[in-house]
């Protein structure tokens, strides 16, 4: 009809489905001990190499590189269009990133602290996990949420949560969350390089923890755990910043005499039965450790799914060692939400006395 | 002078402001009986000649064409809900037809007959409120984002989009459509707010259509105007008559060229009105007067121009009614494909939640085939709804 | 201090921590046959006889009375300053009840769909569950938050979704769900008269349901789930919406030999857990039926929970029978996605043949 | 005369704007010289009269003092965070000074020194900044809201709160403190809107101290005035000197008796500067230049209402010592408290998540007792929180 003004035979946009060039990048770099932080900072900096389509925005962000500093320098390497501090507005952030998205940008936004990511949820669920379902494809979402996440810092209010649960238990969204300097690099390089959108937790408690990182480095495609350490007598499930406390509770199991294998989910969706339901069923013995309130938190998923699925190999009940049901506590009572060690324990102590 | 002029004394303690809502001057070219406005807008010669003019009345009837078929199908059962655009028609053929084929529209549930009027089959048009799937059309060929239930949700995506184009230097402008309630909500702020600041390419298009539903315009802001609230953005705020497409054109046209040439964004106000309940679902005489009805049915947009192009002579009983005939076709041929139960395939339901699907959803899938293969063997579809009635 | 102006001397304000007057309210009425959707008004309007300070707004609940007619006559019988309609946001919606519950008022919020409370998630999750503990109970939040969820209704995109999972792991708040009309009032009573924060999840599919309803009424305290049927073999635990499709399992299943017990949790927070654990020690095996997603939905922990708890009494996996994993589906299809009466019955058979 | 009369020309594309904020004159009573202004305020007698201006004089003094002290106390360990009002004083002293006892106080983060000057004992008044618990006060014996920490997001708390009392008859006024930066968030407009549409008592008075921690204002707005937000609520916007503590008292009385009198809402700018780091974490030579902080630092706010007071001869060096020495007490005595250890008891975490706990909370503080039990008895409180160094 002459009304129709639209003709569908325009060059079309830059394409949001076109892979992102292969990861990782550029030249291999030396060998050098790097912080968690400082691993994700080269990951955005070598992701914005690669992708000119990789844009950074958020709060903070540019001149400031970030209260963690975790984009610091980006601005001044590849300027303030490709890195930007936005309007302190996070709804308005994250749905900036869905209309850039539509046009074939890649952006990778910061929510300053957990609790600060709220006022984004509606664009979240209603938007940001929906879109290309809702387009049959037409209109993917390569966007990246990083949310520094948890507690035992020293945080006033609100500076503390674990938001893990909500996001993932909603449909169309990857959740991930790095608890090594070699995972902060990859996960966060390949969470970019995803077609789908990806909320990236990034364990603040551990930004400052150090490791060796020589570049290009690989650990595994998204949606693979890592096992941290094999055992015979029972598995500990952890993810972020929970790791560290596994892997103490191991040493200290086995000078009880305790085998313990200490799993690191590294991606909570899509989640990985195939190794989580292997090292239960060698072990026939599971204990999930998280920050977030343990009442409908992550780890009843995972508690859930072992005892369905491992019903006839399971030689104790699935233990939960987690936060409190409560709001998250001010600095000087947090210890006491936190799981701590001596609490895994005393669960790996039940398990095996079950 | 398409920039709001306002009386800050008028916009407090007011009470008669939203009985006189529609009398303090929008701007316009036509009055409400077709008549050009002394002192009014003042469009540009192409805008005024006949072959565009006819355009947007065709636009105009094509519209209303579409609205009273979709309605009728509501009724019929043929689709889940049908909000209509009945009276608003100059806003939706405006909003399709200021955009050139590179730009995105933003539309919402209300402005299915401006997808149409963009080129959209009206059944890829229709599929959200038909309920066969969420979004029917390729947003992407049309540059026309889903339809947003969210109220205001959209608007931000708009900001992102005209962003994204201004850095890859693309002359691509992004026209949001809102609702007057929608305003009220966080997002529209935000949106505006950082549209502002970065001096996007994006025009808001507020459809004030009086109503949220039942709730009326004085009880969702204590302003008198809209358009007002483009001062705290730093951005035009224009105020204009909804139901005068030339003038809405005019004011849109002006918008749209200044975002395109680096100008930042516009905000809109269109005042119209709702003539239908907000959907077939509600009853709009729990809340509003009749005669309220009545008075807008005398501000009909259709008419107006109607009257205006037969006045200079540029319409004619006989060119109407072929007019008359397009748009009899068009609805036909909506009719003709709608009434059909639509094909649906629950396969659809895991294929694009993610790029790829997770092992999870595989698993999902083949349950539901198995079910779906189950209810085929036993030729008892319904069984496999069982306790969903 | 000269400089200082505030006294503490002043007479307090209305104290919302004065508990609601006893609930159940006047005259005793004639047993009526009424709808699930009739029920909930009928709560209302006597919790506001009851208690002046008991306010009712939202979106088109005034003289509209509410898009499902929950509150329809209230703005009429108790005028515009007990029951009005706000502007068009949420977040403000929430956040001004907030404010009022400080000042002493209780105020019962309409949020008219399930997806449209996500606007308001940072003033729930940052504010609603936290100021009482933060005030050490200065400030108690009795507030209602009505929330039609559930699908089943033909609804597009966005006015199906079940959001209690999101709800449930924030500690702070009561999450009820009636299935029945006798709850449906004595449940919304019980809320309004909570010294607590409570998400009331209406199941609107069973908003026109019909059931005789005799004033007064008592069905249970909040935080106590229902039997509804009771059985050797099984338990089905549902809320809510899934509350038939498990009442009509279990018909089914009694024809094929197997004796069910049906569990209506009403209360999500505080979890009955020595209904639940109780049912599944007689009977040794559980199914969890809810409309969610099910990856890390409500079932999961309810799942957890028993699988940890009935450890050796278990004779088959605790199984659910949930959403699929995907944004809820349009019209067509939904009926892809909800729980079953075949599905469960499926469940039902895998568990007693494990 | 207190209304914002915006040059709209000067919203749009104007670099220079941020620069020249503080000179396209906001109102004033004084001048950074501590001189009336020409032409400026012309506050009421009570408001110039020799004691009220000297108890606005020793509040200033006061809050500069606690300010001070606070921040040594962080420095020390002694505090988790402090985020200082140096430079802001004048807010502080009349966001207290300017509201009756029963009137409600609606604080940030910031204003810990406000709350000080309401009267609230400073280790109270530190508490979330201590880390002992969230908030250390009777919030409704004091009608001071625990400070917020989600931008904007009490300012809807606020509007709530002065309905309620609006209702209720009562004369009760809500004052919500916010800064520049939260101007930019969904739930300020929201609150902003719906408060105009209620037309309940409230007042927002936005601190604009230019920064947003790293982000200047010119990258939270296109406007030139946050003030010019009134306009698109129907609310008045009063763009007000935020270091000139008399015509804060001033502009604040007007919009408070305006409120109390049934008048509705204001919106209040105070222009100032926050001349100390967004908090002792952050570090603000990644982000401005210390001339820009040297510039403020001669438009402080305590210096300037000294000038006047000594101008007028109210106030001389013996005085000036006894006022500085109120100061010096108090931060000592607040010094005394807040370098001990504060008593915090686990059993708190569990007592006020509801009115009784549920099942699962009287679990797990039976097992928190039972460690902190343990932990007594091995006298190794330590080993209970292994794992969270
Ligand atoms: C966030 C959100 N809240 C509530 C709703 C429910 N709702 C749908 S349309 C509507 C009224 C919208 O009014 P307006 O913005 O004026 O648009 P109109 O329908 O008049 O075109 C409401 C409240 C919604 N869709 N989204
Ligand atoms: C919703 C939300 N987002 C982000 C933050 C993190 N944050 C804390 S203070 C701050 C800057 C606030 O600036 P402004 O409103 O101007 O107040 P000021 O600190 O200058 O007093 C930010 C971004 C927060 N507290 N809340
Ligand atoms: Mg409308
Ligand atoms: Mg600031």
């Amino acid at each position: 009809m002459s009304v129709v003004t639209a003709s569908p035979s325009l060059p079309a946009t830059p394409s949001a489905s076109t892979p992102a060039p292969a990861v990782p990048a550029p030249a291999p770099a030396k060998p050098a001990t790097v912080t968690l932080a400082k691993a994700l900072n080269q990951a955005l900096a070598d992701a914005m190499t690669a992708d000119e389509r990789v844009v950074v925005f958020g709060e903070d962000v540019a001149e400031l590189g970030g209260v963690f500093r975790i984009t610091d320098g980006l601005a001044a390497r590849f300027g303030e269009s490709r890195c930007f501090d936005t309007p302190l507005a996070e709804a308005s952030i994250l749905g900036t990133a869905i209309g850039m998205a539509m046009y074939g940008y890649r952006p990778v936004v910061e929510m300053q602290f957990d609790a600060f990511a709220y006022p984004a949820f509606e664009q979240l669920v209603s938007h940001l996990s929906k879109m290309r379902n809702r387009t049959r494809g037409a209109l993917p979402m390569p966007i990246v949420i990083r949310i520094p996440y948890g507690g035992g810092i020293g945080g006033v209010e609100h500076h503390s949560d674990s938001s893990e649960a909500y996001i993932a238990h909603t449909p169309g969204i990857h959740v991930i969350t790095p608890a090594t300097v070699q995972d902060a690099y990859w996960l966060l390089r390949s969470a970019i390089a995803s077609p789908d959108p990806v909320v990236f937790f990034e364990p603040k408690r551990l930004y400052w923890s150090k490791a060796q990182l020589t570049l290009p480095v690989t650990t595994g495609p998204i949606g693979t755990a890592a096992i941290r350490r094999t055992g015979r007598d029972l598995t500990l499930i952890a993810y972020g910043q929970t790791v560290p406390v596994a892997l103490e509770t191991a040493e200290h199991a086995a000078e009880l005499g305790y085998d313990l294998e200490v799993l690191d989910l590294r991606s909570l969706v899509p989640f990985d039965d195939a190794t989580v339901l292997a090292s239960v069923e060698r072990t026939g013995r599971a204990i999930v450790i998280h920050e977030a309130a343990g009442f409908a938190g992550f780890g009843a998923e995972i508690a859930a799914r072992i005892s369905e699925r491992c019903f006839y190999r399971l030689e104790a009940p699935v233990l939960r060692v987690t936060g409190l049901d409560i709001p998250y506590p001010p600095p000087k009572l947090e210890h006491w939400h936190l799981p701590s060690v001596d609490r895994v324990l005393d669960a790996v102590e039940h398990a095996m006395t079950a | 002078m398409t920039l709001l002029d306002l009386p800050l004394a008028a916009t407090r303690g007011n009470p008669a402001a939203a009985a006189s809502y529609w009398d303090t001057d929008p701007l316009r070219y036509l009055d409400e009986h077709g008549a050009p406005v002394e002192g009014g807008l003042r469009p540009a010669p192409e805008l005024l000649a006949t072959d565009r003019l006819l355009a947007l009345y065709r636009a105009l009837r094509l519209a209303r064409a579409f609205d009273t078929e979709a309605t009728a199908l509501v009724m019929q059962g043929h689709l889940a809900v049908y909000p209509s655009s009945r009276g608003q028609e100059a806003c939706q053929a405006a909003a399709a037809l200021c955009l050139e084929p590179q730009d995105w529209l933003f539309p919402t549930y209300r402005d299915t007959a401006a997808l149409a009027l963009r080129g959209i089959d009206p059944v890829e048009a229709l599929t959200l409120l038909r309920g066969s799937w969420h979004c029917g059309y390729d947003a992407k060929r049309w540059r026309t984002a889903p339809q947003c239930t969210p109220l205001a949700t959209q608007a931000p995506h708009a900001v992102g989009l005209a962003l994204a184009a201004k850095m890859a230097g693309d002359p691509v402008v992004a026209l949001c459509l809102l609702g007057d309630g929608a305003t009220s909500e966080g997002d529209f702020h935000e949106a505006c707010n950082s549209a502002a600041v970065y001096q996007a390419p994006v025009v808001f298009l507020v459809q004030n259509n009086q109503y949220a539903i039942s709730v009326p315009l004085r009880k969702q802001t204590h302003a008198l105007s809209l358009a007002g609230k483009g001062v705290g953005y730093g951005m035009p705020g224009v105020r204009v008559d909804g139901n005068d497409v030339i003038g809405l054109m005019h004011v849109l046209g002006e918008a749209i060229e200044r975002a395109r040439g680096g100008g930042g964004p516009t905000l809109i106000e269109a005042i119209t009105y709702r003539i239908r309940p907000h959907t077939n679902a509600d009853d709009a005489n729990r809340y509003r007067d009749t005669s309220e009805v009545d008075l807008w049915l005398g501000r009909d947009p259709v008419d107006r121009l109607a009257r205006y192009l037969t006045a200079i002579g540029h319409l004619d009983a006989g060119l109407d009614a072929a007019i008359g005939e397009e748009g009899a076709k068009y609805a036909a041929a909506m009719r003709e494909q709608l009434a059909r139960e639509p094909e649906v395939d629950p396969a659809d339901l895991f294929d694009h939640v993610f790029a790829s699907p997770t092992p999870q959803l595989r698993a999902q899938r083949a349950m539901i085939e198995a079910e779906a293969a189950a209810a085929q063997r036993d030729g008892q579809q319904d069984a496999a709804h069982g306790g969903q009635a």
